[in-house]
């Protein structure tokens, strides 16, 4: 979960890395009192290119600071509205450095990762003559001060500044550790022209699950949310809820059973020529509440011309939700038309629920078709698309 | 001999007072699954579905030491220490159903389980099953049948659906792994790739890969150095950039992980893809035709 | 440095092992609101035999608590004058078990050590059928909580206590470790008739030289002493001067160059039939200043007769030691007999300020003799002794 | 050869850029001490009595490989940093000046010490020296004469006293080391006295001791193994209990380490007792003969 630059140099100043003095404004007519000019404005979005976009300015004094708080504030930066501007001291750049810390995908260790080249995509930054270097440890080691040290020198640092940048090392490695980051970027390190250390930028990338110990964070202002972005509304009511669910741009609402078929669901959808409206994952055993309120969420969205809806019964029993679907129906009585499937454990259980409401509500149930195991799933989902009038 | 679980393996549930563990504890038992014992810490002295339960998995072994296999159903926050635990008390194989683990925690999982040369499958995996045999997590039996054809995917619900796309076309499967949704991964397609390759009962092997990680691409090196084919079918192409999609393992991060680079990665290594789940039993066909001939 | 029980059990509480309600008394006519009774008074001192002694009592209402805290407050228990008393709600007790964490002197391992069988002295303990179980740890080595339960299992308890025990054990071993302590010691840990666990008694022994990272023990109250027992009120001036410094109950003053030659001299001091008046360090490299407060404590004990003093220059050099005598004779004047040694590191310099001074101020020298390399130190004690009186 | 020093022993210095390690450094240099380098965080570049500064013991090590001996003079809060950096980088003798260091920092320096097969002396050592040869640390070289006894103290005093009284007698030293009066030491007196014993230029061991810890009870059955005497001296018998006497390592605790309880263990075990500085030498004549006679 990547945390908004000013959310992540909040973290670094209690990790006790160097930031430059700065605010965050969150509106016009902010009050600049104690700022010290020139001072650079950053539009706080994730999605890159802030710069070419005009989302960074600089100022030499309020008057111009005003001007481009009012100018960027509410506008659009890709799909995301800029709701904070961070205003930060401009730091007199001697040299640019590249500091991070991450989880190695390949070896399952922690790495500290450098280089002698900062302030531009780490990608480029490997084309560099010098690469990217790179230490590896063993999950659960400490870093020695002098790791951190042995590391700085191998960079080329000496005296002061050896010390200086071992120190960020060490405790951009800490923070890794201690907040369970998957990320922890400084990108650039500057180093002024009195040979002072300043994060410039911070990328922080949590790991949601881990954030239960971690309640520190929220009183920081850090809350869950998705990994890079900002939630939209129906998204927003779905992370209350407990669903993990993304809104897609297509009109067929999917009622998957796990995260895995549900992302096998939506390829499937485009597959046949249609348009998924929603990835959505019931969890490990949902309960009937939950189920519903999965169903609500689909057939409450005006997108939604269809909904296709697959259980195989594991964790999660076929009877469960059937009584859920059931339950739903009849009390929504929703008129969109339903194609789903249902498999596995407990399954004729769940289809006499199903028959049983059927015959005593033929109304309700006329829209709705529940097929069984010997139906293949690509049909169930043909036959979707074609409700919701596609192909 | 399937592999890792067979008639008779020993196996115990940690965490098996939970509404789920315990559920599922039966079901295990129903399919002929040889539960010998339950932990759950402050619950020693209880029982469930009629196995005993233990306060550690340390007096669970003393009683019954040719225990191999446990399944983790504890929350997240405690499956870092069950499954050290198991591995502590002597288990050889660790099956973490527990789902969503701070990603620190199954570093040092793994770090430990290869120093002491112990699988560990998941977390978020819904267990393994050799069909007609054993059954150690949360898989619908009803949906898998007897047969020649290993699977390994890293979703549960997808695994059913391979063995139900398998099953409508005749064949069955000698045994399936569900390898976890979660980012950091215990055993992975390679680990699992290899055991197929040494079972004689098994003819062929499809596995299923999704967005996110990079499992599937280090193992297609492997795919190559087998001698049996690997049908492939990797899902998430509709899947948008940034977002979790359920699993935390389903997340495109920069230009690594897409379904893309995985398809690219295993179709360049001889691997046989599918684009749907219909489409997997013709290609399994195909390819046992085209190894054999 | 040995706690008060109060302290060790301010320390338990901060740390979440569970101990029964307590407050702290030092002056008679306590405030006892909040009290539940009945209650155990304990005096607070670091002697063992306080229960014999009569300083353990129990109470079942304000009054008779009262009557105890007047009889025992400002009473001495052998050495140790009884400032605090600890006034705890009783515990009703159905077994005692033993949990401790320590340093194994031999493994140079931290070690858990457990039994069955608490509330007795440790050596007794052992004694019993089944014996203390330890469980030995590396330097660095997390506990597992699932160690900490294999431990409580293999004491022989089971559901809901060996998860009580375990929790216990896991909070003591990660106090050992956080804190610096040499010693944590819950003896007994009582399980009371409910099921519940409370360290009734608690001995936690840390190590001084790492307090300098455990700022918040100052602010607990907790702060440096002797080992075992309080300063006098010369070693607290020595103290806050930065000197090692022991109170002795003879007459001959030692000023010696490092703590092992300290301990050495006490020893020959004895063997040579005299009586030491203290032990004293000089620590690394002490300056002028500290040296002439060294000799200060000395000529300002009425006790003292004569000074034994010994210079090995090493890190400490001769000039430096040279010139704090002098100056300290020339600005005190002292009327005691001081019989010295030096040698070594800039010996010659040194010997040169002597003798100057002592040609220009021949008055203030003549009890003061200083001896060289040449002569035995033995020879130096002995005559020290004579001009004490001794012998 | 003399044990762990010998002239042309290649020697950095860690924290020489401190009051006291620049000026030992001069002594050492002076007595013939080949100290090739020196290092201090932050300082790199400097000169300190002619002999180059390092920011790591890395950096040094690439420019003086053959450096086989660190002296750490580091305030105690930075000491088990240093010592680890030195093991680290390959140093293989660590003799560390600086006192009072946590007692847990030296478990694990001790730990790690002990996995990369490296001797650590000290904390709160003041050094060692082959006399006429080489000098680690700050003895004070004026008292020490080239000669066939070995010592090994606890204390830096008493390694002077014990010199002196020896060198009065006639006496010399082969090599002197002082172990240290921190409560956790590096090496003790049985490792030192392994060396003395295999040591051809020495004829007999002066051990003195002192109250606290349990160091000299435990290298009792070794006194009684060596084929060379060992003569021993323990302070601390008028001590009061529970008191700590400058030194951190110098406390009775309990029954633990008393000066009788050392003296007794070394009597039984065959070393000559002494009482006093002066009885030494006679001790070291009557020894020498008893034993080759």
């Amino acid at each position: 979960m990547r945390l908004y630059e000013y959310e992540a140099k909040r973290l670094f100043r209690r990790a006790g890395i160097p930031t430059p003095d700065n605010i965050v404004v969150e509106r016009d007519a902010a009050v600049l009192e104690n700022v010290v000019y020139p001072v650079v404005l950053k539009a706080q979005v994730f999605l890159g290119g802030r710069g070419k976009a005009g989302f960074v300015k600089t100022a030499h004094n309020a008057r111009e600071a005003q001007k481009h708080i009012k100018a960027m504030l509410g506008k659009k930066h890709g799909a995301y509205r800029i709701e904070r501007i961070l205003v930060e001291r401009m730091i007199d750049i001697d040299q640019e450095i590249y500091v991070a810390a991450a989880i190695d995908r390949l070896s399952h260790r922690p790495l500290v990762m450098t280089s002698r080249h900062g302030g531009m995509d780490i990608e480029e930054i490997a084309k560099k003559e010098q690469a990217i270097m790179k230490f590896y440890f063993n999950p659960g080691q400490k870093i020695h001060k002098f790791m951190a040290r042995k590391i700085a020198g191998q960079l080329g640092f000496s005296g002061q500044l050896l010390a200086g940048v071992a120190g960020v090392i060490e405790k951009v490695y800490n923070l890794l550790v201690s907040y369970d980051c998957k990320l922890v970027e400084v990108n650039p390190l500057v180093i002024d022209k009195r040979g002072s250390l300043y994060a410039v930028d911070a990328k922080v990338d949590l790991d949601e699950d881990a954030m239960f110990r971690h309640r520190d964070l929220a009183e920081m202002g850090i809350v869950a949310r998705h990994e890079v972005g900002e939630l939209t509304d129906r998204e927003r009511t779905a992370k209350a809820l407990g669903i993990p669910y993304v809104d897609l741009d297509g009109d067929i609402g999917v009622f998957p059973g796990g995260a895995g078929f549900g992302i096998a669901a939506i390829d499937l959808i485009q597959h046949y020529g249609g348009k998924p409206a929603n990835f959505m994952d019931s969890g490990g055993a949902p309960t009937q509440e939950k189920l519903r309120a999965m169903l609500g969420l689909l057939i409450d969205n005006p997108r939604v011309k269809a909904i296709f809806g697959a259980r195989f019964g594991g964790i999660s029993r076929c009877d469960d939700w059937a009584k859920a679907v059931v339950q739903y129906v009849l009390e929504n009585k929703p008129e969109k038309p339903m194609i789903m499937r249902m498999a596995g454990n407990m399954e004729a259980e769940g289809r006499k629920i199903l028959e049983q409401a059927k015959q005593e509500h033929p109304e309700f149930f006329k829209d709705i078709k529940i097929y069984a195991v010997d139906t293949p799933i690509e049909e169930v989902i043909k036959e979707t698309i074609r409700c919701a009038g596609g192909e | 001999m399937a592999i890792i679980i067979d008639k008779g393996t020993q196996t115990i549930i940690q965490g098996i007072t939970g509404r789920n563990a315990s559920l599922h504890a039966k079901f295990m038992m129903e399919y002929g699954t040889n539960v010998v014992a339950g932990v759950t810490p402050g619950k020693g002295g209880q029982k469930v579905e009629g196995v005993r339960v233990y306060d550690t998995v340390q007096q669970c072994m003393e009683d019954h030491p040719r225990a191999t296999v446990s399944s983790i159903w504890v929350p997240p926050a405690f499956a870092k220490d069950a499954i050290l635990e198991a591995i502590d008390a002597g288990i050889k194989t660790v099956v973490v159903i527990t789902e969503r683990i701070p990603i620190h925690d199954m570093l040092m999982v793994r770090h430990v389980a290869k120093e002491k040369n112990v699988m560990v499958i998941g977390g978020n995996t819904p267990g393994l099953i050799s069909p007609g045999k054993a059954l150690v997590g949360m898989l619908p039996t009803i949906t898998f049948r007897p047969g020649r054809i290993g699977t390994v995917a890293r979703s549960g619900a997808v695994t059913y659906y391979l063995a139900n796309s398998l099953n409508l076309a005749g064949f069955g499967e000698s045994t399936s792994v569900g390898l976890g949704g979660d980012p950091i991964l215990g055993a992975n397609f390679e680990d699992v790739l290899r055991l197929f390759q040494e079972d004689p009962e098994t003819d062929a092997v499809v596995m299923a890969g999704e967005i996110g990680g990079v499992y599937e691409e280090l193992a297609a090196p492997y795919v190559k150095e087998m001698k049996k084919p690997v049908i492939a079918y990797i899902t998430g192409k509709a899947a948008p950039q940034g977002k979790r999609l359920g699993h935390a393992g389903a997340i495109i991060e920069g230009t690594m992980g897409t379904a893309q680079s995985k398809i690219d990665a295993l179709r360049s290594n001889g691997a046989y893809l599918a684009e749907t789940f219909s489409e997997i039993p013709a290609l399994v066909r195909l390819a046992i035709k085209e190894r054999s001939g």
